[in-house]
Order: structure tokens, then sequence, then C-alpha cells
């Protein structure tokens, strides 16, 4: 059972979309598109297993104190969101379940408070979860949720948006220290990476045609990291593909066969 | 009954509540625009008809399509030319052609002598006319054609190359996975940085600090996952020998349980069950900065000696090694995601480049299955580099000289690879 | 943390629902820009801020997600058409899925959690067939019949295009010493090495190429909230 | 001696704060925010190639552009986006929005909003004309399942996509009426930052639907994307702020990536100077290799 069927269910689905690629006929079109918006629910699902997962382990860093803190503020939330909208009770009976549920899973954790340090993190991910699920699900006219000018798109505008912009923008000064302190042209090789990049920054930017712009038209920075892009970038990075590709094919054959089973949890 | 599974049922109950509430919203529907398909009257001089049109059953395909073909119209010559302008072909089609009157299917573009009309059923037949429109208002109806049914087909010949070529793979890969079941042993070539392996952990062992490893940050269905997560259970051999400390923090939860089932059974392995703990694997979060963050904290807290990072990365590749270098730690990397690799390259000690992290899984771990395929690719890649030599080598020899017979061979090895 | 788990509690709380009830314009720049700068605050040393933000960014994009999922992709594609049609054979999938979805969930206990490879099985599958295909055709197939090509290239004018000759023989030779270097069936010795070696330099190029359009891209970033913050929030450039 | 302190100069040189190199960066990339040089910006043939394909379209052409980025990607991938509406609306071609990212429906609504310099609604004028939703422009929304949603959209767009973002269903939107799959699509352009995006646009839409795609891609993966567009599976490829600021250029507007290419120049200098600086310290300080 733990083993055998999902065997059998991987190369059962696995096999469906090699065959429909080459037989048209019927029923295989149809299962594969159903197999698609199978994979397209269950991915879903996993994302929330994902979410969900973050939040129990957030509960069990946040131990007691935690635990009336964040109970406090999800009824909080609760009490503000009646006061804002006097219809919500009688509407919105599933959302309060919710929470009610999330208390109860608040009052299970209360009596085995373990782990102190970072409960104080640990409190603010799981309350800027439940905000914005509250607001996604209860402030943002149901399906309209995306529309400009929600609490969900506000929340998505002034905070998600700028925190996960600003966690990527702090690469640019990474990877600056890292070619003051990495880059070094150690060999042979690293000489050559070094050259690439500088001819292909260079090239990018209006800065390296200024810099050449005694060269003849063809010549100068931007053409040559134009040419380094089609040619010897595009030579190297298909040996990688071709490579990677057989890679690929030869991995989800042994899948398909079952001979490859580690996504099962290890061998045995 | 334990309270973790209260907890989840508590949770389903609420994911219930929500799909009941979100449904019970109703949905404002618009009432829809009826069709508008304006008939231009031909007040402008008509062009020439196009010619010799065809109907076709689409071939390999799942049936519900038509393929009309035509000659262009001799006005049809380019869009900026002198005379009557064509501005395309309009297709028109009927399932009576004497009783029930044509109605658009489509566009094509000037200059196209085909379109493929998706949108039949299987079970009537059509009539097609092809109508050539000028920019003047011109039209012009070809003759009509019919009848035309569609229908599915059990094999699309257009891709059999695919499937010769998929099956060469297969058939080299499966070969070799049995053959090194047989017991045959395979050779696989030296892998610089493998040796390098050994040396870093022996590092870790003298200096009594922890070895970081990190198997990537995607799930185990990824290829490069399995990599990583077969290589650790090389280093958690030789560890167990020396008794190093590792610490495997991961970002999935099937992984962190693999990763563990792959340690516990390296220490089994070396006859040391006993000083295996789970500890040594534990799950953090599936954000990735969330995750970097907290691997970025346990580097600069417990300062390990030695840092692997084997499998697949994204931005974070570059936090990673840029910390590790700040905390002097001997790296060595493994990843094929092309972006990431110079960032490896250029910062950690050694890199496993692209496939070699998939060779150094399979050399390390020597299991016949992973040995087998890597063979089986060979094979592939053999194929590849024969097949470009042949068909670059044809077609320069057919430039020079101008046969015919050898520019046909060339194009011949070139169609194997085509697409349809 | 010195300060009080009920200060913390109460400016915590009172500070987020002020976001949802305040939906002034400039406040709401104020507060991105409060957390670009917490995130920013990291890179001179770790500090409080810097973790109060990144938790916070942990906990709205798992919120983000859990919600954005549910609207459009389970109820749009599971629990709308099981309503639409709760009997007919048409559903059937659909109540598979159900299941599956839910067997998924059920990692959360430990002691089921080893139903949820039943529709990881699925996911898994279902990658693994589509990706035989994909990978084959479009990263190894495509790419050999678009190396295999004449290498000189004439002008309209019949004289020899001396850039794009030079380029295709840069490309098969890059293309195959790459793909020898990625041979593992044979030492790297003699010509075959040198090849191997040849390989590995066309890989430190493409490598080196990233890494610049890597730059640029991260660059691209950092100009971008910079604006914001210069431009948007304090209005300083016009 | 004198010697000796050299040596030491390169080597506080090389053991630099880090905090300083982030100031420098911090400095270059923002002084040029407030300058106004003007730049002559060459455009590549892959950007021209891409504007030619565009310009094929007949006016009434349905363009499909997919949104598969977030806001971190959005300084590089939104000049584009911008650009390209603007484009569309000029040349009255219809446009299907579409995210494979879960933000990027909110970036197309974001996108459109600055083009016409107000939230969108359910229609607005533009250019003297006036734009109908669900007649001119569709937003389908967000949905989950990677490349196998482009696998369905390759049988049914309505199936992938049952409700547009907005939960009105597909089958009831006018301008989706004629629009089964790929093949009722004229154009594809996908804004991509990273997976899913061009790749699983390429391998799907393109070599199995026959779809024309063109690519805009953050500069990190633009080099992965290259050998697509040699073997002639893209019609062409922006490549982050470089490629925003040119598309600007061909298209003929002005909008933040001809504006944030200074600071990128600048940007770029100061990241060379450092690989220079570096390199020098390291041989002048006689440091060996660390294994």
């Amino acid at each position: 059972m733990k083993r055998e069927i999902p065997l059998i269910i991987t190369a059962l689905i696995g096999i469906v979309f090699i065959i429909q690629f080459f037989i048209p006929h019927e029923p295989f079109h149809s299962l594969s598109d159903i197999f698609s918006d199978w994979f397209s629910i269950i991915q879903a699902c996993a994302i929330w297993l994902g979410a969900l997962n973050l939040v129990k382990l957030s509960l069990d860093k946040i131990g007691k104190q935690g635990m009336i803190a964040v109970g406090s503020a999800v009824s909080l939330a609760l009490l503000v969101a009646i006061f804002y909208a006097p219809g919500f009770l009688a509407g919105r009976l599933p959302l309060i379940l919710f929470l009610l549920a999330f208390m109860l899973m608040f009052a299970g954790q209360y009596s085995r408070s373990r782990v102190k340090e970072d409960w104080f993190l640990s409190v603010s991910t799981v309350v800027s979860f439940v905000i914005i699920i509250i607001a996604g699900f209860a402030f943002s006219n149901g399906r309209q949720f995306l529309e400009p000018g929600t609490r969900f798109d506000y929340l998505y505008q002034y905070v998600y948006s700028p925190l996960s912009a600003t966690m990527f923008a702090m690469l640019a000064f990474f990877v600056a220290s890292a070619s003051y302190r990495a880059f070094r042209a150690r060999n042979k090789e690293a000489t050559m990476l070094l050259l690439a990049a500088f001819f292909v920054m260079l090239g990018r930017v209006p800065l390296g045609d200024w810099l050449t712009s005694f060269m003849p038209e063809g010549a100068r920075l931007s053409s040559l990291a134009d040419w380094v892009m089609n040619f010897p970038n595009a030579a190297g990075q298909r040996a990688i593909m071709i490579g990677i590709a057989l890679g690929v094919v030869s991995t989800s054959l042994r899948i398909i066969l079952g001979i490859e089973r580690s996504h099962l949890g290890g061998e045995s | 009954m334990n309270r973790s599974f209260v907890r989840s049922i508590l949770l389903l109950l609420a994911v219930t509540a929500w799909a009941v509430f979100a449904v019970a919203q109703d949905d404002t529907t618009q009432p829809a625009p009826a069709d508008t398909l304006q008939e231009t009257a031909p007040v402008a001089e008509a062009p020439a008809p196009a010619t010799n049109v065809r109907g076709e059953d689409t071939p390999g395909d799942e049936g519900g399509s038509i393929t009309v073909f035509w000659d262009q119209s001799a006005d049809d010559t380019g869009i900026d030319a002198e005379g009557i302008t064509v501005i395309g072909y309009e297709i028109r089609r009927t399932i009576d052609a004497d009783n029930v009157p044509f109605h658009s299917v489509g566009f094509a573009a000037p200059g196209s002598e085909r379109f493929e009309d998706a949108t039949t059923s299987d079970d009537s037949t059509y009539y097609y006319v092809v109508v050539t429109a000028s920019r003047d208002g011109g039209r012009a109806e070809s003759d009509v054609i019919g009848p035309v049914q569609s229908s599915p087909q059990w094999f699309n010949t257009n891709r059999t190359n695919v499937f010769i070529i998929g099956l060469i793979i297969s058939a080299a890969i499966l070969y070799f996975i049995a053959s090194a079941r047989k017991g045959k042993q395979l050779f696989i070539r030296r892998i610089a940085g493998l040796e390098a392996v050994h040396d870093a952990i022996g590092r870790a062992t003298e200096m009594g600090r922890p070895i970081l490893y990190i198997p990537g940050i995607q799930d185990m269905d990824d290829v490069q996952t399995v990599a990583g997560v077969t290589i650790l259970g090389y280093v958690a051999r030789t560890i167990a020998e020396y008794d190093t400390r590792i610490d495997v923090p991961t970002s999935r939860s099937i992984v962190m349980s693999t990763a563990r089932e792959t340690i516990k059974a390296a220490y089994i392995s070396v006859g040391r069950p006993d000083a295996y703990s789970d500890d040594a694997v534990h799950y953090v979060t599936d954000e990735q900065f969330g995750y970097v963050a907290a691997v970025d904290g346990i580097m600069v807290r417990d300062k390990p000696a030695t840092c692997f990072y084997m499998g697949a990365f994204f931005a974070e590749s570059l936090i990673m090694a840029e910390t590790g270098n700040s905390i002097g730690a001997i790296q060595i990397a493994g990843t094929a995601m092309p972006a990431q690799l110079p960032f490896f390259v250029a910062a950690c000690d050694y890199t496993l480049i692209g496939e070699e992290l998939f060779a150094a899984s399979a050399y390390l771990s020597n299991e016949p299955k992973q040995l087998g395929s890597l063979k089986g690719q060979d094979v592939g890649k053999l194929v590849a580099m024969l097949a470009i030599l042949a068909g670059v080598g044809l077609f320069t020899l057919a430039q020079l000289t101008g046969a015919e017979t050898i520019n046909n061979a060339a194009q011949w090895v070139q169609d194997q690879f085509l697409l349809n | 943390m010195n300060l009080r788990p009920s200060t913390i509690l109460v400016l915590v709380v009172s500070a987020i629902l002020f976001v949802l009830s305040a939906n002034s314009y400039g406040f709401a720049l104020t507060l991105a820009a409060f957390f670009t700068l917490g995130i920013f605050s990291f890179l001179y040393k770790d500090n409080p801020m810097y973790k109060f933000c990144e938790a916070v960014f942990v906990g709205i994009s798992a919120g983000y997600w859990f919600v954005s999922l549910y609207y459009q992709n389970l109820l749009a594609k599971l629990i709308d058409p099981l309503v639409a049609d709760p009997v007919g054979s048409g559903a059937i999938p659909y109540y598979v899925v159900a299941i599956l979805g839910i067997m998924m969930l059920m990692r959360l206990v430990p002691s089921i959690g080893w139903i949820s490879r039943w529709p990881l099985s699925v996911i898994v599958g279902a990658t693994a067939g589509l990706w035989f295909i994909t990978y084959l055709q479009s990263n190894a197939m495509l790419q050999l019949q678009n190396t295999i090509m004449p290498i000189q290239e004439y002008a309209a004018d019949g004289s020899l295009n001396w850039y794009q000759s030079i380029g295709n023989l840069t490309v098969m030779i890059g293309t195959i010493t790459g793909v020898i270097y990625f041979f593992f069936s044979k030492e790297h010795k003699g010509a075959f090495g040198t090849s191997a070696k040849v390989g590995i330099w066309f890989l430190m190029i493409t490598f080196g190429a990233s890494f610049g359009y890597t730059v640029m891209s991260r660059m691209s970033l950092l100009i971008g909230r910079m604006d914001f913050l210069f431009g948007d929030w304090l209005q300083l450039i016009l | 001696m004198a010697n000796g302190e050299t040596k030491n100069f390169w080597v506080t040189l090389m053991a630099i704060d880090r905090r300083v190199i982030f100031l420098a960066v911090a400095i270059a990339v923002s002084l040029p925010l407030f300058l106004n040089i003007s730049q002559t910006i060459y455009v590549s043939p892959e950007v021209t190639d891409l504007y030619d394909s565009l310009e094929k379209l007949q006016s009434g052409s349905k363009v499909l552009i997919s949104f598969d980025y977030d806001p971190p990607s959005a300084p590089e991938l939104q000049p584009m986006a911008v650009t390209v509406i603007e484009y569309c609306f000029r040349n009255d071609l219809k446009m299907i929005l579409m995210g494979l990212w879960p933000q990027g429906p909110q970036q197309a609504n974001q996108a459109l909003e600055t083009v016409v310099g107000e939230p969108p609604g359910a229609s607005f004028e533009f250019n003297g004309k006036t734009y109908v939703y669900g007649e001119d422009w569709v937003n389908l929304g967000f949905q989950e399942g990677r490349e196998f949603i482009i696998q369905r959209m390759g049988s049914s767009i309505a199936a992938a996509f049952p409700r547009d973002y907005a939960g009105t269903p597909v089958k009831e939107l006018p301008l989706m009426r004629g629009v089964s799959n790929f093949n009722n699509i004229d154009y594809v352009f996908n804004l991509s930052a990273g997976t899913p995006g061009t790749v699983e646009w390429v391998q799907l839409a393109g070599d199995r639907f026959h779809a024309t795609i063109g690519a805009a891609n953050t500069a990190v993966q633009a080099p992965m994307i290259y050998p697509y567009y040699r073997a002639g599976q893209l019609t062409g490829i922006l490549g982050g702020m470089k490629g925003a600021a040119e598309f600007e250029a061909v298209v003929g507007v002005v909008g933040k990536g001809t504006k944030f290419m200074l600071s990128q120049s600048f940007a770029h200098a100061i990241v060379i100077l450092f690989i220079v600086v570096g390199n020098i310290a390291f041989f002048a300080s006689g440091r060996k290799r660390r294994f």
C-alpha cells in the first residue's frame, strides 16, 4: 500500500503523457487533460501544505506567552472585523468557523509550550499570515479580491511587494561585494569567466559604446557583447542544455518505470 | 488521537467551510452581446482569386480539425506592391454548399497558403471557400471545395523521429542499467573536485567543527535534489566513520524525511546506528528567503568548517556562497542551474558543473541504476556529436562543391531532429 | 528583546489593523518604505527590525499564496464544477482529485503522512511524462537541428559574411567540445582531453556572460527600490 | 620595510569592511537618478526582430500576454509590460492577459494603469478611443499548474482558465468567444522571471502547439534563452533593463527602462571597478589560492 500504489500511479500517469504526444486518438487526449487539471489542483494543495506547515512550525516555537499573544491578536482582529462589517456575522459564518478552529489550535498548543526563543518572530509570522487571510477572504469582495482597491490588493502593493522586491534588491549589494572578494583571476578558467563578464557588462550599457566610440560601428563593445551572447554563449548553453536534457530524459524514464524511487522517501 | 490530528481535522473543517462560503456568493453574469459579423460589399476592383484550393483532414491530430490549402492570388505580391494589394485571405465554410450560407472561420495573412480550421466536428462534412481580400475592399471567391471530413488518427506520423530517437536513448539507458545490475563494471572518468570532498570532511574533523550540507531548495521531484541527496549519502558514510557533526537544513518536508533515511542508512552501513540522530536534518521553511536567512544564521553561529551545496539553487546561491566565504569555510558546490553556476564557480573552492553533479552522484553511490543511466546518456551525447559533425561537414562540403546529393544527405541528417 | 509580550502584541496588532483600515495613499507609501528600509537595515548588521520584516514577509507570502490559490484554483477548478454538476459522471475525476488533495494535506499529521505519497506520485508521474518529451524535443533535438548548418554564410552580394561564418564555426566547436566535457565514459586524455579543455573554456565564457547579465539584473532591482524611495516616497526625483 | 608596508596596504584593502562596498553601490545607483544625462541606446538585433514580428500583426489580432513574474523582478519587466501594452493599444491589437505566477495578473493591472493613467475599470478612454473590458482586453488571472496550464491551453483555454481574475466565466467574455486554443492566438508575448516562464512557453506553446512567441526576460534568465532565439523558437528577446530601454526606443516611448539606464551604467562601472581593484589587491598582496 505504502509503496506499490504510488509506483503504479506514477507509471500510469507518466505513460499517458508520453503516449498522448504520439497517439492523438482518444482516450489519451482526454486523460492527459484530466491529469493536467489534477496536477494543477494537487499542486495548489501542496502549496497550501507548505503554508500550513509554516504555521504549524511557528506555533511550535511560540510557546505559552506567544499563544496568548496570537490568540488575542486573532480575537481582536475578529472583533474589528465585526466592527467594520456589521453584516459580517450573518454572511461569513464559515470564516468564523475557521477562526474558531484556529483558536482551538492555539489552545492545543498552549498546553505544550516548548521552545521559547524567537517567539516574537513566530508571532509576527503567524499574525501576518492570519491578517492577509482575513483580508483576502472577508474584506476583498470574494472573487474580485484582486481588483485594485481591495484590502488584499492593498496588502499586496504596500507590504508584500516592497518586502519581496527589497529582499531581491539586496542581492545587488552581495553581487558587488562578491565581485570584490571572490572574483579573482585565480587560473585560466577563472580568467576567461572574468573577461567574458567584463565585456558583457560593459557592452550591455551605453557606457561601453561611449568608451569605444572611436571604433567603427560594428566593432564597438555592444556588438562584441552581442557576438559573445549569440555565439560562444549559445554554444556553451547548448552543451549544457543537451546534457541536462539527456539527464532529464533518463531520470524521467527511471521514475516512470519505477527504477528510481527516491521521491517516495529513501530506498528499501 | 493525537493533537496534531485533531488540529488537521479542524483545518480541513475550516477549508470546507470556505468552500461553501465562497460558492454561496453569487456571481454577476453579464448578458452576452450578439455576434457581429460584418459583410463587406465588394466596391472596389476584385483581386485575382486563390486557386487550386484543397481541403483535407489535418494529419496526426485528435480530430476536429481540417487544413485548407490554396495557391496564392496572383495579386498577392507583397504589401507595398503596385496596383491591387492583397491584405489577406478569409476562410469560409458551410455544412451544405447549396442550402446553408457560408460563414467565416478565420483569416490568413497575405503570402500564406494554408489554414487550419480547428473547430470542425468529426461527425459532419464541410465545404470551404477561400476569399481573397484587397486593401480597397475588393473580394474574390475561389471555387468551392468539399465535402471534407475530419477524423482522429492513431499515430502522429510527424513525430516518428521523436519516437525513434526517444526509443534509442531509452533502450541504451535500460540496456546499461541491466548490464550494471548483472555486475558488469562500467567505467566513469575521474571527476575533479570529488577528491576534495574527502579532504574537506577531514578538515572539519581536524578543526572539530561541523559540516553544513544544503541539498538545494527544490523538492524530491527535481533530478538535482535526487543527486544532492545521493551525494549526501556518501558524505554521511564518511562522517559516520570520522565522527564529525553534520547539519542539513532543508526547505521541503519530503526532502527532510528522505535525507533522514539516507543518513540513517549510512550510519547503519558503517556499523554505528547508535551514533545517528534525527536532529542532523531539520525542516526550515518552504519560503526561499526565509530559508536563506535561517541558513545564514546557522553559518554565522556555528561556523562550519565545510559547506556543501548540492542540488537546485536560485538567487540564494550567491547569498550562501558569499556568507560561507566570509566565515572562511571550504565550499564545494554542484548544480545544474546555469544562472547560478558563475557564482559557485567564482566563490567556491570546487564546483560540479551541470551534468557533473549527476555523474558525481553515480560515481559516489556506485548504484547500477545511476551508472547505467549515465552510460546511456553518453550514448545520446555520442549520437549528438556525430550528428553535428556529419551534418555540418556535409553541408559545408555541399556548399563548397555545389553537389546536390551531398546537400540532400546533410538535409536528411538535419531533418531527423526536426519537430512538427 | 526586552519588551514585554503584551506591549509588542498591542504594537503589532494596532499596526496591522491600521494597515487594514487605512487606505490613505501617503500612509501606504510610508508603510512600504518602512518595510524597504527594514530589510535594507540588514546590510549594516543583523537587527530586530530586519528580523521582524523577515518574519512578516514569510507570513504574508504564505498567506498570499493561500488566498490566491483558493479563489483562482481550488474554487474555480474544483469546487465550481462540483457544485454545478455534483452527480454526473463528469464529476468523478473531480471527486478523485479532491480526495488526492486532502491526502496531500494529511502530511500535516505525521502518523498518516505516508498517504501523501499518492498525490505526490501524480505530480511526479505527470512531470516525468511531460518532461521526457519536452526536454527531448526542445532542449536536445531542436538544439541539434540548429547546430547542423553550413559553416560559411554568404552575404547578398555573394561575398563571405565573416561575422556570421566565424560565429557558426564557434557554435559548432563550442557545442561539440562542451558535450565532450560532459562525456563521462572516457578519461580526458590526449586529443579527447584537449577537446574537453576547450569545452570548459566555452563553459567559462558562458558563465561569464551569465554573470554579466546577472549583475545587470540585480542592479536593476536595486535601481527599482531606490527609485521608489527617492521618487515615489520622498518625491525628490521629478 | 617599504615592501612590507605596501603589502600591508593591499592586505588591508582586501579585508575592507563590506559595508564600505555596500555604501559605494548605493551611491552609484542612487546618484544618477537625480542626473539628467542622455545616452544613445543601441538597439540589438534580437529586439529589432521581436519588434518586426509584432509589426506583422494586423489590427484586431489577438495577443496573449503572460505575466510570469512578481514584484521583485518588476523593475526589469514592468517597463517592457507597459511598452507592449501601449503598443497593442496603438495598433489596435486585442490583449489577453494572464499569469503563471500568482502575482502576474496584478502586475498586469498595474501596467494597464500606468498606460491609461488611472485604474482601467470596465472601460476607459485612451487616445480618443473607448476600450471595453471583455472586448478589447481581458485578464484571465492566475492558475497554478506550471507548464501543465500551457499544455491544457493547447486543447482549451477556457478549461485552463474557467474564470477571469474577477470571477466572470471566461466563456461569457466576447473576446474569448472565438478563442478555443493557441490556433486562435496570433502572438504570445511572455514576460518571464524564471520557472515557469519562457522555457515552458517555448517547449509547449511554441514547439508543440506552434504558437509564435516573443520573450521578455530578466537579465538573469536571458543567457539561457538565447539558444532558443538562435534556433528560431522565439521571434526575439528583450533582456533585462537594457532590453526594456531598447524596446522603448524602437516602439518610441520614453519609459522607466530608458530612465534607469544611466544608473545601470554607473552600477556596472562600479562592479567592474571592484573586480579590477580586487584582482590588483589579490595579486599585489601575493596571496596564494586557499585550499
